[in-house]
């Protein structure tokens, strides 16, 4: 096994390393074939792992790679830790890559750079897989940065875009938020720890309760704060409320990376991160409170903007952003294998959605607005069905009293039930918000199916289908397809959909019961509550149909203004005005973020350059001495007159003013 | 090594060389200077071979009474070592980087470099005081003549102020060395490292010597010179300004004031951590807002500079390592990134940075090297960067919680504006005819930049070549210190309940 | 008495006549009120013993130094009317600075302590019985003779300084004058015609 | 007797006029060299009144010595004075300031 | 027998009296075309003389035997080795001088004997044990200087330079006399001796305290500490410049050490009366000195200024008024005389191709394209001068200030340092002219091989080599310093 975890892990590295530095050289083919193959190999070895942990049992093995840092008393090697939540993650990485890998070989065929965009893609995958096999936080750290190195390199793939360069910055920087607190969290860790070994961490976890720190001056409960600030880490990887600005943006990025890394994987990490931290979140319950919060808000929060959004990847990205808000507030009321569950079924259907929007977007000629789609199910029948899939899956579609249903029925229930079934207020609100998202993620998940796939064509308003066929809506004439024929895509692009759909169906039911109710899966992996399990499953009825109910409004009421009556939303829009309005420009967070933290840090930054450092320092420091210094230089030449008379005057000066020093 | 005096042999060849290259000819003194940094490179390399990991304290030493009133003693520490050799690794790239960029009085130009390395090498292998000053301070003359012969429009000015500013800064220090020799009788580094001054004196001494490290670091506030020297100095210039120049104030630090005032350096460590902490957020700030790239990489040499100082400050091995580490890395990437300015200078002679975009188009090599210094410098994982950032961050959140916070802000705003940078040179449309018909990399620009990624690499993924070294010395100096270190302002305690815990407490505390 | 009123006459005459020096506009005045000064001075030194210097001073001072100073003054043939009156015009400063340092001297050296003040104890040897010349040439030629010697070789810088300066080879006062140059000139080179126009000034 | 007192209080005054005489004055340098002999004049008085009330007779041959040199110096003065005038024309003291600053 | 004992004490002024008379009657006999002969000889009587001390600076010859003339002289190696450097630096003066005079046709013979007789005097200054011997060779030294300061007669600036040092200087004699007059009213002696044994006595009377002081300021004069310095500039500018390389050079060595007998032999024992003064006059030196320099364009006037400077650091050696502050301070004096000389000797090379003297910085504006090694002799001069290692002006100041740190004199050493940073300012900017600048191309003269000859060496000495020198050079500093009869 520890060979294979190795080649799981440095297979990806490699094989970027040498589609990277070869490039162009390199040539397309072998860039691609490298990539890869090497990821089918990673997933080949990952399964076997996965399902030897599913078997139950097995203890964590760790591969020791080579030393790392040691200074003092700390010290940190790089370490591949391999344990039941890793061999989940493992799986999830090296599948979806593999897949969105063998997608992107049709999806950028045309583009002029593929090594360069197939390295990154393998870079990331060698990132994220350093993240999951992490056995210290630092190396946590390692991949955290990595993948959102890679991410940034593959939103901003396209280079020549500005949109694309602004997105790219914006996803590292709004990381880097993130990951201060990380750090600090790390730091305090440290602290408190003397340790940055994830398992000592962990093991020494309970006996902090009650213990209490100073930081920044306050006083704090020691697992509270260092949560806490551990948490900022995962808000910002998994966009969270407030540093979740960047996902939308990132959607800039090739839509394969979409799928792989703002979808199934990196975004994830923050909730890979709290379940693998778990034992330390459970001894600092008010950080558990805070996460629930943090994770219904989020669930809710993205929901509302994904039902006003147009852009197809958009609207799939705030999906994202609202899923991963379930998956933090099942891990705050300490439904951690829900978590994982629905990250585990999430990056299927996710994924799905991701590249079968991918496959419109390829059919439609890079058109990403759902406004001129329409009409497409005929045109492009696999995409609709995986489409389907995906929907149903994310949408939740299952009924509890026959155990069947789609992937996400399987987690999404779980979440909820966990929380109605945790009993605490932040659980409850949760509750209610999930809820409420879930009607939300119905509603909004049809509308795009019903925009994308049913009606009419609306394609001929499409400046990139114009531009395609060369026609104007006039010489196009009365056919709203505007002349335009999409085609379905390659295979080398469906066979990912077609995987994944498999996925998006079965993820749920045939894994659940290991992720929801075996202890001796999870191994000590994660902090396993039996308690809540147990509770879980006492829920009142109706709380177990309330997702499938709610979805089930969602889509009436997605028929009904999509299809039945497409006046309908505009006329809500109209009526709703000013709220419409906040929502449909994302609750005005990045406008908030220029005015409170762009312009002011630019202004702060000008301020102290020409006001600062141009303005007092240089004008009282080093200019105002040589101002100081010629002035005197002047006073000297002005004492030096040329007359002889104030040459004796000045000595007769100096002689009285000594006579009169030693006098006195 | 037997008695080899290796260290003196590294002294001598760039002399010789620099005196050879005054009298020669532009080809035959590149070639000179090549050879000679070269040479010392592989000397440099020998020492790092038979530097005894764990054996002696001071190695290779060599003591002549030459002069009066001080002796000729040279002998190195793993610290000296560590930076000998970033000096010998970053001068070849030096004499590399003016290859052809430099065409008229090559001949003295190789000369100054020449010195300059001398002078470098001297300052951290001098084991006397006094000795250490006159490297110290000689080093003035090479960079103000390179600044100004070579420097770009406003190079006088520039000069000055370098000049000038680093020698206010430094004089009172000489003084203060003065008084100790004279206090301790002995003008021997080694030994007055180990003699315990008077906490009073201290004071003073500290402050002294503060005023000439913090110019030369450069701290906030005295940092004005270091954006004018090094947008005026050609590339060369500002790589071993950034490399290897700034490192003496950080070396000062860890040599003199720390070890040999460790009641005053308790004393004032809110001072420097303070003004590390400005230096961290408003340097990276006005990064932000700059034009011109070699200013911009400037003030990004200040912000991190301010986490060296904080680092040095934390009173414990993981600051201090980390600081050294930071010096190490910033030698290596912020050169590295001169040398990435200095390669699209050549082709367009603008440092605006609005003359350049879509660099990524027509040089992606370019593009990708000077992304992954880009990263270095932003401190990820992987690059030395991240370690050196780590290590001292993490030192200096064992002291204070603020001043972590704060310079941990640092790593935010670093990204900002080095994306910032990068994205308006490297990516977007190519907006400029000339900017887009630049050729990429030639093989020499390949030569000089590699190696460095590699080294930043190296250093990123595995540091412990470089810490090991330096951990006893740091261990020395960490056992030194300890008698002053601050506590933690963390206070953390156990919880009531758990009463076992309360020897944990202590450790953890600490 | 006599000795106290004689002081007191030489003391108000040697300042008097000092300040006059100093004042007078006259230079040739100037140089008569020194003359009166060296005499009172003389006069002083005679009052307590000191006659040997007395008379040198006369002799070396009114009939060699102020002579001197007559002989340039008249021979630089300055229109001393031309020559600005009047103090600089920092004066009062001066005088003040003047004032401060007087009264300093006088107060610290002469009536700083009431009474008597404390003189040195003499150190050099002193000739009983002797006449003031013969003891002087005593010291001269004997204990000094190194700095006699030395004076003398003073005044022979001060001879040839004087005469490297001043002498000159047949040269007029003001230039060269080149005798065939001026042979050569010609009416048309030294005079020019110009024809000013009404109202307009010539232009030399 | 006189006490040495005031003879040293007519020393300093004579000196203290010595010393007016040259900046005080703007005419000509003559008189400036004049105020010079003033002032050794002054010093001469001190030497010998300090002779005499010292009764050792160093004083007075320090008198002699000055009295010498002052001799010297006056010759060199106005040698100096005269090549001025030579160049310049002028001995106004207001005019010798060709260097200055 | 006494006198003949005295005599050979002073056997080294004995030669170069008696040279100089003989020269004399060669000058009046030969007239102008000997000159260069006469300059020859005047050198060879120089290194006589320079040969006749050496052995005993080297010997450290202290005590009464070096007493010579009933006390009034004293042969000691603190005075011989500030006779081996005036007789180096007169001799350097004349070894320049004869192609300065020729191209002007002003050289006589007068000049190298007048240089001769002014050396004397000096040497008579340093081996002062008396105030009448100082007087006399202090006046020795003025006349021939007034002389030489204006020998270009025909030249105003010439002239006037004279007419400003001569007023000048005999009102400063005037003060120093006035304070001899009272020391030795108030002390009953004229002999160091004498005075020191008065001094300490016990608390100084007024009378003796301002004596001290007006002999402090007339010596003060001739060292042109501030605020005594006015003269400086204006007869730096105006006189030929071999004289100027001359002023700077020997006289301010003889001044300086006399002002240490007197200050620290005589005085000694009243330290700190005299140390808050001459703490002033040095700091007040380092600043005018420097920021007088700042503003000039002329190169000889901004080296007066850098002399004023100078001496600031050479008061801060007498200021620790101790041995070791001494042989710092002649250690100072040292260095100082070869940067002197060196940057004098440059100067002199700065000629146009008429051969013309060059004296502005526009002249030398870009010389280190068109006269590399001229540029950098005298780059190496100015940072040595301005005291930066590894260069021996650094050296020299280290040394004072280490006495005056020994000595516990923080404030002044801290403050001397760092007023030390604005005079790097004006040496920088002689560098920054000479390489930074365009080039003028208008130093065009040729070379002379005897002032190159000077130049080199100087610049040798003040090089990083010259620090092989430095433990010779503080040993015969400190034996020299030993060797005055200090009190206690």
């Amino acid at each position: 096994m520890q060979t294979s975890i190795l080649i799981i892990v440095f297979a990806p590295l490699l094989a970027a390393i040498i589609a990277g530095l070869g490039n162009r050289k390199l040539g397309n083919m072998p860039a691609k074939v490298i990539t890869t193959g090497g990821l089918f190999l990673s997933c080949a070895l990952s399964w076997p792992i996965f399902l030897q942990f599913l078997g139950g049992d097995v203890a964590a093995t760790v591969v020791p790679v080579l030393k790392w840092v040691q200074s003092g008393s700390m010290s940190f090697d790089w370490v591949l830790r391999v344990d039941t939540l890793t061999a989940i993650m493992l799986v999830v990485i090296t599948s979806v890559s593999a897949l969105v890998h063998l997608y992107s070989w049709g999806y950028m065929s045309e583009d002029p750079d593929q090594p360069r965009f197939f390295a990154y893609l393998s870079l990331f995958t060698f990132a994220m897989l350093m993240l999951v096999t992490a056995n210290n936080l630092v190396q946590m750290f390692f991949g955290w940065e990595g993948v959102g190195l890679a991410s940034y390199l593959l939103i901003g793939f396209w280079f020549q875009k500005p949109s694309a360069g602004a997105a790219a910055i914006k996803a590292f920087v709004v990381n880097r938020v993130g990951d201060l607190g990380f750090m600090l969290g790390i730091f305090g860790t440290f602290l408190v720890f003397q340790t940055t070994s994830i398992p000592e961490i962990l093991a020494a976890s309970p006996e902090m309760a009650g213990s209490t720190i100073t930081f920044l001056g306050a006083r704090w409960d020691t697992m509270t704060i260092l949560c806490l600030l551990l948490f900022v880490g995962a808000m910002g990887k998994s966009a969270q409320l407030g540093l979740h600005t960047w996902l939308p943006d990132a959607m800039e990025g090739p839509t394969p990376v979409s799928a792989l890394i703002h979808a199934a994987t990196m975004v994830t990490a923050g909730v890979f991160m709290v379940c693998r931290l778990s034992p330390m979140f459970e001894a600092a319950p008010v950080a558990l409170t805070v996460v629930t919060i943090v994770g219904g808000a989020t669930c809710f929060f993205a929901a509302t903007i994904g039902t006003t959004q147009w852009d197809i990847k958009r609207v799939i990205a705030y999906s994202t952003c609202s899923q991963l808000g379930y998956m933090f507030f099942a891990a705050g009321v300490g439904a951690y294998g829900a978590a994982m569950f629905h990250l585990f079924t999430h990056a299927f259907f996710k994924a799905l959605l991701f590249l079968g929007a991918g496959s419109v977007i390829h059919a439609m000629h890079h058109e990403q607005d759902m406004r001129y789609y329409g009409g497409l199910r005929k045109h492009i029948p696999i995409t609709f069905y995986a489409m389907l899939a995906g929907t149903l899956a994310i949408t939740g579609l299952g009924i509890y009293h026959l155990g069947a249903g789609f992937a996400g029925f399987w987690s999404k229930d779980a979440i909820l039930e966990a929380a109605y079934a945790s009993g605490t207020s932040a659980g409850n609100a949760a509750f209610w918000l999930g809820t409420t998202a879930a009607l939300l993620t119905s509603f909004y998940s049809w509308r795009l199916m019903f925009l994308t796939f049913w009606g009419k064509p609306r394609w001929i308003e499409s400046e990139h289908i114009q531009h395609s066929v060369h026609k104007t809506p006039e010489q196009a004439g009365a056919d709203t397809t505007g002349g335009y024929h999409p085609h379905e895509s390659p295979w080398v692009m469906l066979t990912p959909l077609v995987v994944l759909s498999v996925g998006a169906v079965l993820a749920g039911q045939v894994f659940h019961d290991a992720f929801l109710n075996e202890e001796g899966f999870w191994n000590g992996a994660i902090y396993y509550n039996e308690h809540l399990m147990h509770a879980m499953h006492e829920v009142p009825t109706l709380v177990k149909y309330a997702a499938f109910i709610v979805m089930a409004l969602g889509f009436v009421a997605a028929w009904y203004a999509y299809i039945r009556k497409p006046s309908v939303p505009a006329a809500v829009a109209q009526q709703l005005g000013p709220i419409y309005r906040f929502v449909y420009r994302k609750w005005m967070f990045d406008e908030l973020y220029n005015y409170v933290f762009v312009k002011p840090a630019f202004w702060l930054g000008r301020l102290f350059w020409k006001t600062g450092d141009e303005g007092t320092i240089n004008r009282f420091g080093p200019d105002g001495a040589a101002w100081l210094v010629m002035r005197g230089s002047g006073l000297a030449a002005r004492v030096q007159s040329g007359y002889l008379t104030s040459y004796a005057l000045i000595m007769l000066l100096g002689l009285v003013a000594a006579i009169t020093w030693v006098l006195f | 090594m037997g008695g080899f005096p290796i260290l003196s042999a590294m002294l001598l060849v760039p002399l010789a060389g620099a005196i050879a290259c005054l009298f020669s000819e532009a080809k035959t003194a590149r070639v000179i200077a090549l050879a000679a940094t070269l040479i010392d490179l592989a000397l440099g390399i020998v020492l790092w071979m038979n530097f005894d990991v764990g054996g002696a304290q001071w190695q290779f030493t060599e003591r002549a009474a030459l002069f009066a009133g001080f002796d000729y003693a040279l002998g190195i520490d793993g610290i000296a070592l560590m930076l000998i050799m970033l000096s010998v690794f970053l001068m070849p790239v030096c004499i590399g980087a003016s290859w052809t960029s430099i065409t008229k009085r090559v001949g003295e130009y190789m000369a100054a470099f020449l010195l300059m390395e001398v002078l470098m090498i001297g300052v951290f292998a001098a084991q006397d005081i006094l000795l250490f000053y006159i490297f110290f301070e000689a080093g003035l003359i090479p960079m103000y003549l390179i600044i100004g012969i070579w420097g770009g429009d406003n190079r006088i000015y520039a000069s000055y102020k370098f000049f000038l500013y680093t020698l206010l800064g430094s004089v009172v220090m000489l003084i203060a060395m003065l008084w100790m020799v004279i206090e301790a009788g002995t003008s021997s580094v080694p030994a007055l490292m180990v003699y315990d001054f008077p906490p009073e004196a201290q004071t003073w001494l500290w402050l002294a010597f503060f005023a000439s490290f913090a110019v030369k670091m450069p701290m906030w506030p005295v940092h004005t010179w270091l954006p004018d020297a090094h947008v005026q100095a050609p590339t060369a210039g500002s790589v071993i300004l950034a490399g290897v120049l700034l490192k003496l104030g950080g070396y000062g630090m860890i040599r003199f004031s720390l070890p040999m005032f460790p009641e005053a350096s308790a004393q004032f460590m809110w001072l420097v951590l303070g003004l590390s902490m400005v230096a961290v957020v408003v340097t990276s700030l006005i990064a932000l807002v700059q034009h011109d790239m070699k200013k911009l990489i400037a003030y990004s040499s200040v912000a991190h500079m301010g986490i060296v100082t904080a680092g040095l400050f934390a009173f414990n091995t993981q600051g201090l390592e980390g600081a050294m580490v930071m010096m190490l890395s910033h030698g290596l990437v912020s050169g590295a990134l001169f040398l990435c300015v200095g390669v699209i200078y050549d082709r367009l002679h603008t440092r605006e940075i609005s003359r350049y975009g879509g660099l990524a188009i027509n040089m992606p090599a370019y593009a990708t090297i000077f992304l992954f210094f880009t990263m270095a410098s932003i401190g990820l994982p992987g690059t030395s960067g991240f370690v050196a950032e780590f290590l001292s961050l993490a030192g200096v959140y064992q002291i204070s919680s603020w001043a972590a916070f704060v310079c941990t802000t640092g790593i935010i705003l670093g990204a900002a504006y080095m994306l910032y940078l990068y994205r308006r040179v490297a990516f977007g449309a190519q907006v400029n005819e000339d900017a887009a018909a630049m050729p990429d990399l030639s093989t020499r620009e390949y030569l000089l930049l590699v190696p460095i990624a590699l080294a930043a690499l190296w250093m990123g993924v595995y540091p412990e070549s470089f810490l090991a070294p330096m951990r006893q010395d740091i261990a020395v100096l960490d056992a030194r210190l300890s008698r002053a270190a601050p506590e933690s302002d963390a206070h953390f305690m156990m919880g009531e309940g758990t009463p076992a815990a309360e020897a944990h407490a202590e450790g953890g505390g600490h | 008495m006599l000795h106290i009123i004689a002081f007191y006459l030489f003391a108000a005459l040697v300042i008097a006549s000092g300040a006059m020096t100093i004042m007078s506009r006259n230079p040739v005045h100037s140089v008569l009120w020194l003359i009166l000064a060296f005499f009172n001075a003389a006069g002083l030194m005679v009052l307590i013993g000191a006659e040997f210097i007395a008379m040198l001073l006369v002799i070396v001072y009114v009939g060699a130094v102020a002579v001197l100073f007559l002989f340039v003054v008249m021979m630089l043939n300055i229109d001393f009317a031309e020559l600005r009156a009047g103090f600089m015009k920092n004066a009062p400063l001066g005088v003040v600075i003047a004032l401060v340092l007087v009264c300093e001297l006088v107060l610290g050296l002469g009536a700083y302590r009431a009474g008597i003040i404390e003189l040195g104890t003499p150190s050099g040897e002193v000739l009983l019985g002797e006449t003031n010349i013969a003891q002087i040439g005593e010291l001269l030629y004997g204990r000094y003779l190194f700095l006699f010697e030395s004076a003398g070789i003073i005044l022979l810088v001060a001879m040839i300084g004087a005469i490297v300066l001043t002498h000159r080879e047949q040269r007029s006062p003001r230039g060269h004058q080149n005798i065939a140059k001026q042979n050569a000139r010609r009416p048309e080179e030294a005079t020019e015609l110009k024809q000013p126009g009404i109202g307009q000034g010539v232009e030399l | 007797m006189i006490g040495i007192e005031h003879y040293i209080v007519v020393s300093s005054i004579l000196f203290v006029l010595g010393v007016l005489g040259i900046f005080l004055n703007r005419k000509n340098i003559i008189v400036i060299l004049m105020a010079i002999e003033l002032i050794l004049l002054s010093v001469n008085i001190n030497l010998v009144a300090f002779s005499a009330f010292l009764g050792d007779l160093t004083g007075q041959i320090f008198a002699m010595f000055v009295l010498t040199v002052a001799a010297g110096e006056a010759a060199i003065g106005l040698a100096i004075l005269v090549i001025y005038f030579r160049s310049r024309g002028t001995i106004a003291v207001d005019d010798v300031n060709r260097m200055k600053g | 027998m006494e006198l003949s004992n005295s005599l050979g004490l002073v056997l080294p002024e004995l030669i170069l009296s008696l040279s100089g008379l003989v020269m004399l009657l060669f000058a009046a006999w030969g007239g102008d075309r000997l000159s260069s002969a006469i300059s020859i000889a005047c050198c060879v009587a120089l290194g006589a003389a320079f040969a006749l001390v050496a052995p005993s600076v080297c010997a450290g010859a202290s005590g009464p035997d070096t007493i010579a003339f009933f006390g009034q002289f004293r042969a000691d190696a603190y005075a011989g080795m500030a006779k081996l450097m005036i007789y180096a630096a007169s001799g350097a003066a004349l070894i320049v001088a004869p192609r300065y005079f020729e191209r002007l046709g002003e050289m006589r013979a007068e000049y190298p004997v007048l240089v001769l007789f002014a050396a004397l005097g000096m040497s008579i200054m340093v081996s002062a044990s008396d105030l009448l011997t100082l007087y006399i060779g202090l006046e020795l030294n003025s006349l021939s200087a007034y002389v030489l300061a204006s020998f270009l007669r025909t030249n105003e600036k010439s002239a006037e330079a004279g007419l400003k040092y001569f007023v000048l200087g005999a009102l400063a004699s005037g003060i120093l006399l006035f304070g001899m007059s009272l020391t030795y009213g108030f002390t009953g002696g004229t002999s160091f001796a004498a005075i020191q044994a008065a001094a300490a006595a016990g608390e100084m009377s007024t009378g003796m305290l301002f004596g001290l002081i007006f002999v402090l300021a007339g010596l003060a004069f001739k060292i042109s500490a501030v605020p005594f310095h006015m003269w400086t500039p204006d007869v730096y500018e105006g006189a030929p410049t071999p004289v100027t390389a001359f002023f700077a050079s020997a006289p301010k060595v003889a001044a300086v050490v006399l002002l240490g007998r007197v200050a620290v032999e005589a005085f000694g024992t009243q330290a700190d009366a005299w140390r808050q003064v001459v703490i002033f006059a040095a700091l007040a030196s380092i600043v005018v000195g420097a920021l007088g320099a700042i503003g000039q364009q002329n190169l000889k006037r901004l080296l007066a200024y850098s002399s004023i400077n100078n001496v600031g650091f050479l008061l801060i050696g007498l200021a620790a008024a101790t041995q070791a502050g001494l042989a710092a301070m002649l250690v100072y004096l040292a260095i100082y005389v070869v940067m002197t000389i060196g940057s004098f000797a440059a100067l002199l090379l700065l000629r146009d191709a008429e051969g013309n003297q060059l004296e502005t910085f526009a002249d030398i504006a870009g010389l280190s394209t068109t006269r590399p090694a001229l540029a950098w002799c005298l780059l190496l001069i100015m940072f040595s001068l301005a005291g930066i290692p590894p260069l021996m002006g650094f050296w020299g100041k280290l040394v004072v200030f280490w006495a005056a740190v020994e000595a516990n004199l923080l404030a002044l050493a801290v403050l001397g340092m760092a007023a030390s940073v604005i005079g790097a300012f004006y040496y920088l900017k002689f560098v920054k002219v000479m390489f930074f600048d365009e080039a003028a191309d208008r130093v065009k003269g040729e070379a002379d091989t005897a002032n190159w000859a000077l130049l080199a060496i100087c610049a040798v000495l003040i090089s990083p080599i010259g620090y092989l020198l430095t433990g010779w050079l503080v040993s015969i500093a400190n034996t020299a310093a030993g060797s005055l009869p200090l009190a206690g």
